[in-house]
Parts: C-alpha cells; structure tokens; sequence
C-alpha cells in the first residue's frame, strides 16, 4: 500500500454535494439538484472502487488530525481501510448510486426535492464516515450522524403528522441504543487505554477468553444494545415499521440497505472482542435468530406492502445478526451485501407499484399488475427468488452459510439452525403472497378506479403505467446483481472458489476462532442440510402460490370448464382448507393475536408507548412543584436544608 | 510583598473603570449614544481580555493570599469576558426594540463581570460572598430591567427574594466553617483539615471542644476534639447557597420563573456566567476548602445531579414556552455538570470546565434565536411561533438546529464532546448508576429539543410570526456562537487542554 | 451580672423577633426588627465588639430600617392579608421551621463545650486594630465592595424611576 | 459569664425565625425583613465566634455583611416600588404569573 488513497474524498465528496444543494438548491433546477447529487455519489463511488482494488493484504491507515488530545484521552481523525471496509464503502456508495438515480425520478414533481437530495447525500457522507472510521469515536460520529438524517428522511413529509412522530420515534428509540454504544466506547477506552481499531483488536485478541463475564462481555453487550438500536433488532425494532412513512427511496437506502445494517457492521467490526466472549456472543444469536423468526411471522399477515417489506428487513438483519452470533461474520457480510441487493430492489419495486397506483399501499387492493409493469415485474421476481434463497439466485449462497454455520459452529447449535430454516420457509411464503396479490390476479385496483371507489391521484390515469427508465434501469441492475452477486462466494463445496471467504479473511484474522471446530462435518451432510432448506423455501413458495393464486384461479376456471373436475377442484379447495386450518390458520392467529398484536402492538411498542406517557405524566407531577409561590419555594429550599443537613450531620457523627 | 497588588486585579479595575465611563456615557443623550457605549463596553472588555492573558506570566496569591491569580481563575475569567461580549453584542437589537437604557444596562453587566471575576479568583469565603453577591445584586436588577412589564419585576422580585434567602444560607455556613476551623482562607482550611484527618484514625462524635487559637497552630488535641457535626452543617449550608445559584436540584425552583420572566438577553447571561461563576466557586469551595470530606459531599452531589436531570429533563417536557424550557433544560444540564463533579477527579473537573464553554456558547446562541424571533415585547416566544421558521429564514433556524442538535448531544457539536467527557470522567470514578441515568436523562432531552426542531422544519405555520430583518450585531453572535458550537465539537483540544490545566492546578496534581 | 443581661437581652432579641412574625401591620414588623437590631447590638458590646456595636447601631437599625420604615409609607402598605396560596408552606411551614430549628440548635449545643466561657473584658481587639487590619489585609474586599454600593445606587435608579420619556 | 453555645444557639434562633419569617408571611416587605433578621442573625454568629477565636476577623467580616445588606435592601425596595407600581399589590401569594 505504497500509494495515498485520500480516503477522506469518498465521504467528503457527498457531504459537499449536500452543502451545495442545501445552500443553492433551493433556486436550482431539478435537474441540477439531480446532477450534483448524482454526480457526487458517483464520483464516491468511483473512489470506492479504486481504493477497493488498492487494497493489500494489511490494513490501510490514514490519520489526518489530532481531534481530542488530551492529557488523559486521545482520538484522531482517521479512516481505516480493510476487505471489510472496503466491502461495505462499495456496498453503500454502490446501492447508494442506484438509489440517487431511481429517486431522480421517484421524487419529482413531490416537492422538497433539493432538500431530499440534500439529506440523501449528507446521509452518506455520515454512512461512509461510520464505514471508513478508524476509531470507535469517528465511527460513532457516523453512527448518530445517520441517525440524524434517518430522522430528516423519515419526516420528509412534514405535513403528516404521523410522519415526524415516526421520526422522533425512530431517532428516540435508536438514541437509547446509541448510549450503550456510547458507554461501551468508554469502556472500550479504559479497558484498552486507545479507540484505534488498529490498537483496540490485536489488543483484544490477545486477552484470553473470558468463561465468566468480565470487561469484554460488558463491552460486548452494550455494543449489542447499540447495533440492536441501530439494526432495529428486539427488543428496539418498533421503530423501523414506522420508520416506512418516509419516501420509498429512503426506506431502500436506509431502512434497508444501508444504515440498519450498521449494527451488523459494528458486531463484525468487533469480531475479535466478540470471540473473547462467548457469553455476549451467544446473546447476539440469541437475539438474532429470535429477531429473525419473530419479524418474519409477523410479516405474514401485514397487507401494507412496505410494512411486509420492513418487518423482511428486520428478519432477514435477525439472520446477519445471528451469523454473527455463531461467529460466520464473513457470511454475516455476505448476506449483508446481498440483502443490499435484493431488499433495496424490493422496496424500489414496492416505490415502482405504489408510484403507478398512485399510491396505494395495500396488497389487497393490488393484484394482475404483471401486464403493466412487466420490468417491475420480473426484477420484482428475481428479488423474491433470491429472498426466498433459491439457487442459483444470490440469497441461496449467502443464505446457507449461515444455516450451515449456525449448525456447525461451535458457538451455534441445532437451535438455531432450526430458527433459521423456519424463518426461511415462512420468508419465502409471505414474500411471494405479496409478490402473488400484488402481480397476479385479478386487477383490482382498475376495477375500483372505474367504479370511481377508489379516488386516483392525479398521477393516476386509470390504468397503471410502468415507470419511466430511469427509475427501471436501477431495478434490473439491482436485479442482476440480486441474481448473480452470490456468484463471489460460491463455495468450495459447489465447485466454486470460495473468494468471497478469502477475501474478507485479512479483516477477521483476529477473529479467528481460539477453538477448533467442534462438530466434525462431511460434504454429504452439508449437502443434505443445503437440499432441506431449498426445500423449505419451495415449500414456501408453494404455498403461497396455493393460497393466493392458483385457488382463486381454479375456482374461476372451474365454472367455465369440465364440470367432472369440479369435485377435484372442490377437493383442491377441500385441501387447501385442511392446509388453511391445520398450518396456516394457526400460524396465522398466533401471529396476528399473539406475536403482532399482542407482543408487537401491545407490549413492546406498547410499553415503549406507555413509558413515554408515564414520563410525560411524570413530568406532569414534576413541574407542578414549579407552583410559581414564593413562600411555597422557600418551603422546598428548606425541606433541602434540612435534608442535606440531616444527612451530612447523620454520616459525621 | 506589598500588601496591594494591580496587576492581579488589572482585569476586574479595568472593566469598574469602564463600566463607570459607559454609565456616563449613557447619561449623555446623543444620537449615537447606544453605538458608543456598545463599543466601549467591548473596548474595556478586550481590554480586560488582554490583561488576564498578560496574567498568565503573573499567577500567585495576592492580597494576603485572598486573591488568587491561576489556570483555574484565567480560564473562568476568559469565559466570563466571552459571554459579556456575546450578550453585549446580542443585547443591542432587543435594547432599542424595547427602548431600554443602554447605558445603564452595560453598567451593570461589567460589574456583574467583575463579581464573577471575583467569585472565580477568590480564596477567601467572604471575597466569594462579596463577589456573589456584586454578581447577584446586578442580576437582580438586570431581571427587573423592563420595570413596566409586570412579569419581568415580577421575575427581579423572585430572584432577589429567593436569592438572598439562598445566600443567608450561604453566609451562615461561611459563619460556621469559620467556627469549625477558624479560618475564611479556602486553602488554610484544606490545610487544616488534612492536619485533622491526617491523625484521624476514628472521628469520635459527641462533645468536642471549638478549636481555640493554639489548637488552630498546632492541632495538640487530636482529631478527636474536632467538630466534624458543625462541619457537615457548614457544608450543607454552603451546598445550600451554591447549588441555589447553580440551580441543582433541589434548590432550582426559582430557575423556570425568573428565566422566563427576564429579559431574554438577560436569561441568557443568567444562565451562562453567573451559572458559571457559581459553579467557579463551588469547584473551589468543595474540591479545595473541604477536599477532606469529599466521601460525605459527593453524596450529596450525587443526589443533586441526578433529580436535577430528572426534574429539568421532566418538567421540560410540557413546556410550550421556548424560555421556559430551555430554563428547565439549564437545569438539566447543571445536573451533567454536577455528575462530572461527583467524580472528584482531574478528568471530572476539566469535564465540568469544558462543559461550561460549550454550554456557554451553544446556550446564549439558542437565546439569540430566542430573542430574536420574540420580536418587540417578547411575543413570539412560544413554541408554535416557530413553525415553519426553516423555510422562512433557512439560516436563523440552521443556526438553531445547530444549537439544539448541540444541546442534545449530537457529535461534532461542543455539546456532544461536553457531555462525552462527563460521561467519561463518572465512569472513571466508577459512578455507574449515576452515568445510566444520566443517559438515560439525555435520551429523554431529546425529545423535547426535537419537538423544536419538528416545529421548525415540519410544521406549517398557522399564522407566519413576523421576521424581523438580522441586524450585523445579531448576525456576528450567530455566527461566533454556531462556528464556536462547531468548533468545539471538531477542535476541542485547545479549550480542553485549558480546561486540565485548570483542574489540575486546582486539584494540586499539576 | 453577665448572664443576666445575655438573658435579658437574648429574651428580648428573640420576642422581638416572634413579634416580628406575629404582627400583621409592616410598620409593626419593621419596629420589632430595629427592637431585635438593638438588643443585638448590645449582644455586641458584650462581646466585646465597640465598634461593630456602633455600627449596628447607626448603619442597621438606623439608615436600613429608615429606609425600610420609608418605603413601607410610600407604598402606604395596610395589614397584609392572611391569603393561603402557598399550600407548602400552609401543611409543612411549621414542621419544617421546627425541625430546622432543632437541628440548628441541637447541632450547635452539641459541638460547642461549656467551658469556652464569655465574659466582660476579655477581648483583646480594638477600633484601632479593626481599621488596620481592614485596610491591609482586607483591603480588597473593602475596595471592591464599593462596586456593590455602585450597582445598588444604579440599580435603585434603573428600577425605582418612573416611565418617563 | 455564659458559655460560647449560647451566643451560638441564639443565633440559630434568631435565623430559624428569620426562615419562618420568609414561610410564613404575605406582605413582601416583611418577608424582606425576615431575610435582614437572618443576616442579622449570622452576624451575632461572626461576633461570637470572633470572640472565641480572640481575632478582629469576625468582626470585619459583620461589617462587609452590613454593607452588603445595605446595598441588598437599596436594590430589594426599588424592586418591590417596581412591583408594586405593577400590581398594586404586596401580597406575594399574588406574584405568580409565571408557574409550572
């Protein structure tokens, strides 16, 4: 690493691109404020890819300046550059870029459009601030800076008011995370007397491991709460549904690919501390695989379509977090990158949908669009195949590392595999009863456009039209990505090289396991493992296929055709309700009454909800000490008085 | 040594002499009369800048040892001449829009400076009662300046019956560590009482005898014979009066009255320098004059910190007046201050020191905005007034994002590195508990600063609040105020290296 | 002879003082207060300081409640008027008194030994050596008070002044 | 001759009463009184102990109180003259336009 990479331009270049459009974008054209802002995320981007591919085997240091040098405590200003930095800078700049370009389009004639692209940029100024830091302090700088635009994005409405509560909500329940960050930050310093990486790891990896919580595990855990805050994980996730009032790109950017996953990046950051600690580790898959299971049954019975998509976002960051968990932080990444791909192109395919119903949200009044957005259509598909992990799309190779890790690892077990491959079917069956009522069938929403129920926006000529190529060329780039971006780290086991694993290793050499694996495995195990998630996931599939397609089908083209099949089809239908009562319902009821309405509404967001009602009242209480009486003031200076005195005289004597 | 010494006073007879010439001034009607004293009053306060970095070569104990000149005192007294001129500079607009008298009002802000310089640099309990005295006694009236509007006198009584009830407090337990060790001298009774504790091996309570002149020069009788009792009551009688003026819980009950009821440059002097000034006095009294009993105060302190977070952060909550509330949020942030205090340590009070500034600079710029958008007679103070005020005036409400974002904690503000220091400094002293509720405290903060934000940039106004245009003298504060926000927050060392010193002089490590 | 006269004008000092709070009229209360004031300043003379004594007298009792007993006829203030808005001050005003009271006294009993006597005579300071010492060592605090009775003139101007102009 | 504590004990009197004083009245002017009774009261305190310690100290140190008192009560009646041209009234229960 001869060369300077002047690291400090991939951030610094959007955040003057956000100075430019928030100082002048406000007289500019659309198509100026577009071209700045485009323009300085590709130029990120581009810089990404040099330094990406000037990368050596050892990490690459930059340190600017001294920020806080003081006597007792010191932090710079540096960045720090490794395969999984590197990784995650062309992750964000890259996704980043197709999103600018889909918004382009997306966000005109919507208003605030220089202010959209002026938090968009500035977002990634702080996204890649907290990627490239070299120092947990510059990293947390990033980290509330994200928080901070996320709050922006998600109120961009401001005229809703459920908008700007969703973003206080969002910035108040991540902020309670960000101090258990804040606080391992200082623990981190007194334990390792710096907040380097380049210090902090080896340190960390040469401490022993610890079998009884000390010092590590503290850290560990508040680091935990920090990415659980951050990454929307239980017990902090209420606030990422909500978060989905903000435009759609921003739920793509932030909400999906890019910020919540920041979590994910800390945990893998601190792998080495992370191994020294077992304990802290077993909670990160704990919470991650029930994270996992938890959002994605919830996701089953929610018909707001970017609502689905945002409890998917939860459950499939539950898996990162459980790969962390078990220590596969590479395939903890990969799935991360691959999420990237698929789930911002479902969301912008979800922006694609809602922008051609004018808005419309809800999946049950959805259904045939396939005629009139047949590229939406097919990247839509693709990025369901590779959610549902069906090889040979990308989400299978990312996917089943972490199935296969979470078995083997000697931090895993068959829990958690077992969490995973039942979070796996039920993904597959509720992200194609989406993709199914929204695409198939019959269109519903023409039908009551024409009987004048349903009032279209001006937008809205009656019939949905596709959208215009600038926002469909990002959705087939992300979706060839979403099909082939598995492709680096096919494994070993599928003839392939397994790159991506050699690539990221420099970043987790640290990391590695103090022990050796404990559960001996062969190919032929391996593969019956790979052959029983594909299986569920088309499980999955088919069922859903059964239940929001083919029945409502079949039933109609019963009627016209053989009435000797009728029975069968009766019978089909017959089926379909055993299948209905026995498996579905259940799950469904348990779901929607138990996990949804009764955890989910009822007592995490419930409680969240009725902690700040109980501050409020209790600040009600508080300020009517304030009564405004003189004397009544005196009293309390008094009753102080005596208090202190009372209680200095009790300890002295 | 002569027993009288000008350099070591040149600041403090500097800006009398100017505040005597400004009050003059102002006597004299003329058209340009406002635009001369604004001048000379920066003038003298530039001088006085001058004079206290001259000091630095010049630092001892002066006065028979009442007066001291040191880190701890230069940094104050630079703090102190930095908000003076903020609030001169912030005060003119609001001076002329209210028709209040220039002259007077400058006056009485530099000797209320030279109070707090005094309160800084004083080793003697009865210069620091003077000094809080010169402090108070020009607060009183600054609060009560708009003597026709009946909230501000109303305010100026408040505080002026409240604070001299705090201060006979305050004067009480001068009396009694007088009696319990014989001396007003902060640094003989730290001297004292390391004699008493250095042979205390079990401080036996009951009847003990008062020290008498021999016991005082040579402590023959023993620990045994000293009057811890009578010491704690002068302690907590000194808290009293201190936490009084620092407004901690709970003696803050008459911070949300009077802030309100003040003029708003005003408020945000109250609520900066005699703030710090008080707090200058506390460092001194308690981590000096009484360093031996620190095991019974810090509990104390560790109490005041944490109601005061809860009952500032709390009450805040349903305040819809912008001066109300951000009286509630100095409250709470007395209360960070104090957790850093309660960590009696190097770190902790150069936290406290650092807190200062960047409260100092980020509070009288939120003021401004405050001022500024209340328009003649303070009318759009109220939190709905600033609906839509980002698409109205983008910069005015920049500014005030910067303030809020600030007074959050959000990094790259000074507030963020202020409050990450105290946060630093009570985990160090091993104040867990104390360090969650302060967390949790600065999450609750949020909220209520957001409501502001959310206010400004996603409400559209009901009726548009006239704007008035920002004067240079206005644009100038804003600016020095949101550049020194930020720049805190990016190139803290030169404040804080400052700051150490400071503390380590005091605390006798450096 | 001693404890007679503490006594008596210990008794005094302290009945002037409830008669201060017991008396419903200002003028009432100010009078009780020069009472208390006196009886203090002979407390002073007993204890051995003259000056301060004299001072008690002319400045205290003289100039301040001079303006007190002013400015109560100024603003022609009639008997105050029993309101009870203060509900703290209402259900907890006298605990709170007495507990203070208690503690103060009990606090300061115990810490003082009965042999530390007071008598006549045995002060050793004079005017003389009070002057001197307040013009060495104390010369600052003399000084800067000045300032203070600057702010009390100005601030007295600033607030008392009529609207006037 | 009477011992020390005495002195002391009639000074906490005296200052518990002035607090009571500043509880318990309504008209503005007396509670101002009450709060010159407990000054008054911490000077009995410097003048006794001063006594004890046999050095001028104490004294000197009643008289910056008295001056600051002086200058206390100056500031404090112009206030109250400001207050009551503004409310007409001197019952402090009635100066609470500003609560909670």
């Amino acid at each position: 690493m001869e060369s300077n990479l002047q690291l400090w331009l991939i951030p610094t270049v959007p955040l003057l691109g956000a100075l430019w459009n928030g100082l002048w974008g406000k007289r500019s054209s659309e198509r100026a404020v577009a071209s700045v802002a485009v323009g300085a995320v590709a130029v990120s981007f581009l810089l990404a890819l040099r330094a990406f591919f000037a990368l050596g085997d050892a990490p690459y240091l930059e340190s600017y300046f001294s920020w806080i040098a003081a006597a007792s405590f010191q932090a710079h200003f540096n960045f720090y550059l490794d395969p999984l930095s590197a990784v995650m800078a062309l992750i964000v700049t890259g996704v980043g870029l197709l999103i600018h370009i889909y918004a382009v389009g997306y966000m005109s004639q919507e208003g605030g459009y220089y202010r959209f692209f002026c938090y968009m940029n500035l977002f990634l100024f702080f996204m890649l601030t907290l990627v490239l830091a070299g120092n947990y302090l510059l990293m947390f700088v990033g980290w509330e800076g994200v928080g901070l635009c996320s709050y922006l994005l998600i109120g961009f409405y401001f005229r809703r008011e459920d908008a700007a509560d969703a973003g206080k909500k969002a910035f108040i329940t991540t902020r309670l995370g960000d101090f258990g960050f804040l606080i391992a930050l200082l623990m981190i310093y007194s334990t390792f007397e710096s907040l380097n990486y380049s210090e902090v790891l080896p340190a960390a990896a040469s401490l022993p491991v610890e079998s009884t919580a000390g010092p590590l595990t503290v850290i560990c855990l508040l680091l935990l709460v920090g990415a659980a805050g951050k990454s929307a994980q239980v017990p902090l996730y209420v606030w990422l549904p909500d978060a989905m009032l903000g435009p759609t790109p921003v739920s793509a950017l932030i909400h999906a690919a890019t910020m919540v996953t920041a979590g994910v990046y800390i945990i893998a950051r601190s792998s080495a501390l992370y191994v020294h600690a077992p304990q802290a580790l077993f909670m990160v898959a704990l919470v991650g695989g029930i994270t996992a299971f938890y959002a994605a049954t919830i996701g089953i019975v929610q018909t707001d379509i970017k609502r689905i998509l945002a409890y998917s976002t939860i459950s499939q960051i539950g898996y990162m977090v459980m790969a962390c968990g078990v220590a596969a932080f590479s395939a903890a990444i990969f799935h991360l990158m691959t999420h990237a791909f698929f789930k911002a192109l479902l969301f912008l395919g979800a922006g694609s949908v809602i922008h051609a119903l004018g808005g419309e949200q809800d999946i049950r009044k959805m259904g045939g669009l396939r005629h009139y957005l047949p590229r939406t259509y097919w990247s839509f598909l693709i990025a369901c195949l590779a959610i549902a992990a069906l090889p040979p799309f990308s989400g299978f190779f990312s996917k089943d590392p972490i199935l296969w890790e979470a078995y083997v690892s000697p931090y895993g077990g068959i829990l958690f595999w077992l969490l995973g491959i039942l979070t796996a079917g039920i993904t597959s069956f509720y992200i194609f009863r989406l993709f199914f009522l929204t695409f198939h069938g019959h269109s519903k929403t023409a039908v009551a456009t024409s009987s004048g129920i349903h009032v279209a926006e001006p937008a809205h000529h009656g019939v949905p039209h596709e959208s215009p190529p600038i926002m469909t060329w990002p959705l087939m780039i992300l979706a060839a990505l979403s099909l082939a971006g598995g492709w680096v780290g096919i494994p070993a086991l599928w003839r392939g090289g397994d790159h991506w694993n050699l690539f990221l290793a420099p970043a987790f050499r640290l990391a590695a396991l103090p022990t050796e694996h404990a559960v001996s495995h062969d190919a032929a195990t391996e593969i019956i493992f790979t052959l029983a998630s594909i299986l569920v996931s088309v499980a999955g599939i088919a069922l859903a296929y059964l239940l929001y397609c083919r029945r409502p089908e079949l039933a109609a083209a019963a009627a016209a055709r053989l009435r000797g099949l009728h029975t069968l089809v009766l019978n089909k239908y017959y089926v379909d309700e055993i299948y209905r009562s026995l498996f579905v319902q259940p799950l469904v009821v348990v779901s929607r009454e138990l996990l949804w309405k009764g955890m989910d509404a009822a007592a995490i967001d419930g409680s969240f909800q009725g902690l700040a009602n109980r501050t409020r009242r209790l600040g009600d209480r508080v300020r009517r000490m304030q009564s405004g009486n003189i004397r009544s003031y005196a009293g309390w200076v008094v009753l102080g008085a005596i208090l202190l005195i009372s209680f200095m005289v009790g300890l002295a004597s | 040594m002569p027993a009288w010494n000008l350099t070591a006073i040149l600041p403090e007879a500097i800006l009398t002499v100017v505040g005597i010439v400004v009050m003059l001034l102002g006597s004299f009607s003329s058209q340009n009369q406002d635009r001369g004293c604004r001048t000379v009053t920066l003038m003298g306060l530039a001088g006085a800048t001058v004079a206290v970095v001259a000091q630095r070569q010049h630092q001892g104990a002066f006065f028979d040892g009442m007066f001291l000149v040191d880190p701890f005192g230069i940094f104050f007294h630079l703090l102190f001449f930095l908000i003076a001129a903020l609030v001169v500079l912030s005060s003119a607009d609001y001076l002329q829009a209210e028709k209040l008298t220039v002259g007077e009002f400058y006056t009485l802000l530099l000797f209320g400076t030279v109070g707090m310089g005094l309160m800084a640099s004083a080793n003697d309990l009865i210069l620091s009662f003077i000094g809080l005295e010169i402090s108070s006694l020009a607060s009183y009236v600054l609060v009560g300046f708009r003597r026709g509007v009946a909230s501000s006198s109303e305010s100026a009584l408040k505080y002026f019956l409240l604070g001299s009830f705090a201060t006979a407090f305050f004067l009480y337990g001068i009396a009694l560590l007088f009696g319990a060790t014989g001396s007003t001298r902060l640094t003989q009774i730290q001297e004292i009482l390391r004699n008493v504790s250095g042979r205390a091996t079990a401080g036996a309570a009951g009847t003990v005898l008062l020290p008498t002149p021999s016991t005082l020069s040579s402590l023959a009788q023993g620990p045994e014979q000293f009057p811890t009792a009578l010491l704690g009551l002068a302690a907590s009688l000194l808290f009293v009066g201190l936490a009084f003026k620092v407004s901690a819980a709970p003696f803050q009950v008459w911070t949300p009255d009077v802030y309100q009821g003040a003029p708003t440059p005003v408020t945000a002097f109250l609520s900066t320098g005699p703030k710090a000034a008080a707090f200058a006095v506390f460092l001194r009294v308690f981590l000096v004059g009484l360093e031996q009993t620190a095991d019974q105060w810090s509990a104390l302190l560790w109490v005041s910190a944490a109601l005061s977070m809860f009952i500032g952060n709390l009450a805040a909550l349903w305040q819809s007046n912008m001066k109300r509330l951000l009286a509630y949020s100095s409250i709470a942030h007395a209360g960070y201050m104090l957790v850093a205090f309660t960590a009696h340590s190097v770190d902790g009070t150069s936290a406290v020191l650092f807190y200062l500034v960047a409260y100092a600079v980020m509070n009288l710029g939120a003021f401004l905005v405050v001022t500024h958008l209340g328009n003649r007679g303070e009318r759009y103070v109220e939190m709905d007034d600033y609906a839509g005020l980002g698409y109205r005036s983008p910069l005015l409400a920049a500014c005030l994002t910067i303030f809020l974002l600030s007074l959050i904690g959000i990094p790259l503000t000074g507030g963020f590195l202020g409050k990450f220091y105290v946060f630093r400094s009570a985990l160090q002293a091993d104040l867990i508990g104390l360090t969650i509720l302060s967390v949790v405290n600065s999450a609750i903060a949020a909220y209520y600063y957001l409501r502001v934000m959310v206010a400004m940039y996603m409400n559209a106004p009901e009726r548009p609040v006239p704007l008035e245009p920002v004067s240079s003298s206005v644009g100038v504060t804003l600016f020095i105020c949101a550049g020194g926000t930020l720049w805190l927050g990016v190139f803290p060392q030169s404040i804080l290296r400052l700051a150490e010193n400071a503390a380590q002089w005091l605390l006798g490590a450096g | 002879m001693y404890p007679l006269f503490f006594f008596v004008f210990a008794t005094a000092a302290v009945g002037f003082a409830i008669n201060l709070l017991v008396q419903r009229h200002p003028i009432h209360s100010a009078l009780s207060l020069i009472g208390v004031m006196a009886s203090l300043a002979s407390l002073y003379l007993m204890l051995g300081a003259e000056f301060i004594a004299a001072v008690q007298v002319i400045v205290y009792a003289g100039a301040i409640m001079v303006l007190f007993v002013f400015v109560i006829m100024l603003l022609n203030a009639g008997e105050e008027e029993r309101t009870d808005r203060s509900r703290l001050a209402k259900y907890l005003g006298m605990p709170l008194f007495l507990v203070f009271l208690v503690t103060l006294a009990t606090i300061l009993s115990r810490q003082f030994s009965p042999n530390s006597m007071v008598q006549f005579g045995d002060f050793p300071g004079h005017t003389a050596d009070i002057g001197r010492r307040l013009f060495q060592n104390f010369l600052l605090p003399f000084e800067v008070v000045s300032i203070l009775i600057l702010i009390a003139i100005v601030g007295a101007v600033v607030l008392a002044r009529k609207e006037t102009y | 001759m009477v011992p020390l504590s005495y002195y002391l004990i009639l000074s906490a009197i005296l200052f518990g009463l002035g607090t009571a004083g500043f509880l318990f009245k309504r008209n503005i002017v007396t509670i101002f009184m009450s709060v010159e009774l407990m000054l008054n009261a911490v000077n009995l305190t410097f003048v006794a102990l001063s006594y004890h310690f046999r050095q001028l100290d104490g004294q000197i140190f009643v008289f910056f109180v008295m001056v600051v008192a002086a200058a206390e009560a100056a500031v404090g009646l112009a206030i109250i003259i400001a207050v009551f041209r503004n409310r007409g009234s001197l019952n402090v229960d009635q100066m609470d336009l500003m609560k909670f």
